[in-house]
């Protein structure tokens, strides 16, 4: 049985005390983005900057559980100064780490473990890992990842 | 017919691979009794019995982690919550569809159907639009049609029955011509009759028409794969698959419940809520509003195990068996007395018996059949208009499952004898 | 309060009739261990437990008269009918229903308020006309209108809530004035809050409006009589009083029910159905399309049975007192580190605890709660609009029910000691 | 246990063989009136021919089960030349005879055994108290009352 250590892992906690990239951006420049988990009510707001193809400026609104917190503090230190290319591959390795299938019937044997390559991308995320033991939480993990992932191809369509 | 092998060994035959009478005692209620004989049942078509394994399902979420599902943090919560969403899985699977997207739950097949015309229907069809029924179908494929038609003022054009109960298709493109929607059996619950139906979804689809396939009697039966049909819409119910009432299930295309607006609102159902408005949830909830009927669900994923455990081509070959059995028997024993409505080649047809019986009325011959414990149901089955069509008010009907067996229909066939004598024809 | 003669004897006091501790061994489910030690369930506003009664009244149902209803002349299928009517009847009789015909039954409460919004709101209301909802609203009783609204442009107006949880009804007048339906809680499901609905029906009538009661909360816990109240429509869902899921209630006013267009259409609410249109049933039954959850049914019907064994007087005179215990308990041992929301009077508001603890995430308290064995749910707990006006995203939410007792109150209290020493607050 | 004796009396079956008053009526001065079974699609047609307080005439059509139809049969019978008020008064004893008790919660134990008097005025009637032990079949058996009391009020309506 998975303990409360598994999921609370002292990074993540001090990402949840002390969030990184916290606030707000001009609109424009920047591309504002708001995403709900319709189960708990956590909400969150990104706000990004997207020059080129380079994710140069990111700040983080909305309130939420210390995992979704912690998980969106984590995000913003990981893209920021990133390319989009180099986000979107981030996306995928962070949402294999949870086991994330999308609904898919056919290809359910497919996603495999991610590569040790992927992971150590990862960094500091690799913390969340421990969430997939708790099924619920998942979703507060990935809230701001699909969020980000929404904001970006808003970010993209209006430039 | 590939032989599958059944769990429970024994009297599985080359052309029935099903032990009819092993599988009996799965089915708690099979073993009873009624006015001191043996229940004989042969109303599947209208409920199925249920197995033990189905029973048990359900009972265990209820003993041991009844929680509401998709809100709770707590472990039995979470419980909850991966059972029902591994039994959509389940369904899923077991209808071929590609993704748990496309599986949405409702309390039965009519809901399905009233989904369909009203969430797709009132926001896709126009004054003046064309949608195809046939007279073989059930009033949950015709009722939700009357209600929007009068609403919006649409055109209903209806796919007639030939003599020898198949669907008449002979005006089909006529009839789809310039339709924008078609609603079909894929097996009607009073001829047993199997139609064409991915035939019917390509037409339909040439015509620029969407579909709604009523499954309500073909899943239970039958290998089934949406994908296969090319369907839009497919719609059956739990508990004429050895599951629980109280649920039902649509299975739509993504694309198509993904522009569909919501059909009823509350919880489960919605992404944010404002006093201004709302956004709805992802694909399937966006369309499972309250609290789901979360044992059911676990039932009719439990009802999939029990099945796919005997093997659907298995339980088809069972039946194509004991319906040409029953035929053959009812036929030698009653001759000109008796008349089985709808196809005459089993092969075309599932083991739904609409039976005629001299001159009796089937509520008169029904009640006789009850006194000798054999359960028929008599009635106009949800089909008035075929039956207006068949010039009959009723029928006597006869259904059989995995369950029956030839000593089922022989009770059959012997309380039919004494029914003629009891009233003298 | 009445003492009640309780068949568990034991331990009930003067101040609570109920034996709580006798009663949770009805409950299999309570006698269940989660992480190791004894499961304290305080989720029972978000589905309760179901006593054993309930389960084998199902269970009797699938094994020895499972068939479909009203259809078959066989004695099981007359058997399931006249138990699933009987059941009708039961709970009529348990909220003060004057007829079987006024007692309609739905898959959940969210159905219930649907088929009010969608059948009598659609052929009712139109563009420019006022619906009055409260901000203490469950989604079920806001979303459907909000789709109404959208369709027809209605204009939806909202009472308030006031700072010690109660509905702010000091601009009532004014906000009926014009009202053609007003939409309102009998017991708030964040909050606890009761609120004065015979009141505010008679408020509503005298503006000419019509009121759908949501008594989702107050059923279970409460004495309801409907014609007290003088309500117009009143919902309620089967698994939130030791009832299955898969079942709802909407109770209304005959001549309303009668005067209504169908809702789904389908089998059992028809009369006739032909090529061109179809004429709708009786009540209720014009009001229930395809095969009822009959299982389910017979189910809430047991459940009545049960909570009038208990007496429904001593229900309430129980939760009063654990509520009153939970609140002084909780007070004494966190002070100002611990909010409970809504009113501070135990007779104002049943046993719905929504919590904030020190600044921690409701998310992270029960995720610590559930690691003790402590079952409370964190969410919006489908009030979104609530939760803006509290200023949350979210609570922590204990809810208490027939079976819990202090014992479980103080389980609650030492496993939020164990939260804040986990997280250092 | 009830037999099929108890509901299949002898005298049902000849009215069932040899039904009364089969056919129609000009309409008008007849008024026409359909009754229908819902569950099991029996369908009654009954002509009404309604002089003064006076039931005149009466004609049947439609299709049904042996209940139905000998119920229907039997109704036409003892209605004809009865007054609208005789004819009311025997339609409520023949539903108490029925058990019928209008879905009321309230008065439930009220509505008393039938008289002696009003079961002696049933007449041949009296022959379909056994459908009571097979509560199917009550709606068998009301269905042409239940019509005939639509009609009688359609045609009062009317004139
Ligand atoms: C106050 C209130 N109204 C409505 C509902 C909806 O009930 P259900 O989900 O059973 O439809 C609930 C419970 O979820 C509730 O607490
Ligand atoms: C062909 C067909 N369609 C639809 C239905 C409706 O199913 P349900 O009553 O479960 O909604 C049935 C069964 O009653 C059926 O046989």
């Amino acid at each position: 049985m998975p303990g409360l250590e598994d999921l609370y892992r002292e990074i993540i906690l001090d990402h949840y005390r002390n969030p990184r990239n916290r606030g707000e951006l001009e609109v424009p420049p920047a591309h504002r983005v708001e995403g709900f988990n319709p189960l708990c009510g956590d909400e969150i707001v990104i706000y990004l900057t997207v020059d080129g193809d380079t994710v140069t400026d990111i700040k983080i609104g909305g309130q939420g559980c210390s995992i979704s917190q912690s998980s969106a503090s984590m995000m913003s230190a990981a893209v920021k100064g990133k390319t989009v290319d180099e986000v979107r591959e981030l996306t995928k390795s962070f949402k294999s780490m949870m086991s994330i299938h999308e609904h898919s019937l056919e290809g359910e044997d497919e996603p495999a473990e991610p590569t040790a390559e992927s992971v150590a991308k990862l960094g500091d995320l690799e913390a969340l890992r421990g969430v997939v033991k708790f099924p619920v939480r998942i979703k507060c993990a990935t809230l701001s990842w699909n969020t980000l992932a929404q904001g970006l191809d808003e970010a993209l369509a209006g430039a | 017919m590939a032989l599958t092998d059944t769990p429970h060994g024994g009297r599985a035959t080359d052309a029935d691979p099903l032990d009819a009478a092993a599988i009996a005692a799965d089915f708690p209620l099979l073993g009873t009794t009624s006015h001191g004989r043996r229940l004989v049942y042969l109303d599947s078509a209208a409920t199925s019995q249920k197995p033990t394994a189905v029973l048990d399902a359900m009972d265990r979420y209820y003993r041991t982690i009844n929680a509401n599902v998709h809100r709770g943090v707590y472990d039995i919560a979470e419980q909850a919550t991966s059972a029902m969403e591994a039994a959509r899985a389940k369904v899923g699977r077991f209808i071929g569809a590609r993704s748990t997207s496309e599986v949405v739950f409702t309390k039965n097949a009519t809901e399905a159907c009233n989904l369909v015309v009203q969430s797709w229907g009132r926001a896709n069809l126009a004054e003046g639009d064309v949608v195809v029924l046939s007279l073989m179908e059930h009033h949950a494929d015709i009722v939700p049609w009357h209600i929007l038609a009068a609403e919006k003022g649409l055109e209903l054009r209806w796919i007639g029955v030939t003599d020898d109960g198949h669907l008449d298709l002979s005006n089909l493109d006529q009839l789809l011509d310039g339709a924008k929607a078609l609603g079909v059996t894929a097996m009607s619950n009073v001829l047993g009759t199997i139609t064409p139906v991915a035939d019917l979804c390509a037409a339909a689809h040439a015509a620029g028409a969407v579909t709604l396939i009523d499954a309500c009697q073909y899943v239970p039966h039958n290998v089934t794969d949406v994908a296969a049909w090319d369907a839009d819409f497919v719609a059956f119910s739990g508990h004429k698959m050895c599951g629980p009432t109280g649920i039902g299930v649509l299975w739509g295309r993504e694309e198509l419940l993904d522009a569909m607006p919501p059909f009823l609102g509350g919880g489960e159902m919605i992404r944010d809520v404002r006093t201004d408005g709302f956004t709805v949830n992802d694909l399937p909830w966006k369309f499972e509003a309250g609290t789901p009927p979360i044992a059911e669900i676990i039932g009719i994923g439990a009802a999939v195990d029990y099945l796919e455990g005997l093997g659907m081509d298995a339980v088809r070959a069972h039946e194509v068996e004991l319906t040409t059995y029953a035929m053959d028997v009812l036929g030698q024993r009653f001759g000109d007395r008796l008349t089985i409505h709808g196809p005459a080649d089993p092969a075309e047809r599932g083991g739904v018996l609409s039976l005629a019986f001299a001159d009796l009325h089937p509520h008169d011959v029904a009640q006789v059949l009850d006194e000798h414990a054999v359960c028929v149901r008599a009635g106009h089955h949800c089909a008035k208009p075929l039956m207006r069509h068949l010039g009959v008010s009723a029928t006597a009907r006869a259904s059989v499952y995995v369950y029956n067996t030839p000593a089922d229909i022989d009770a059959l066939a012997d309380a039919l004898d004494a029914t003629a004598e009891f009233f003298m024809v």
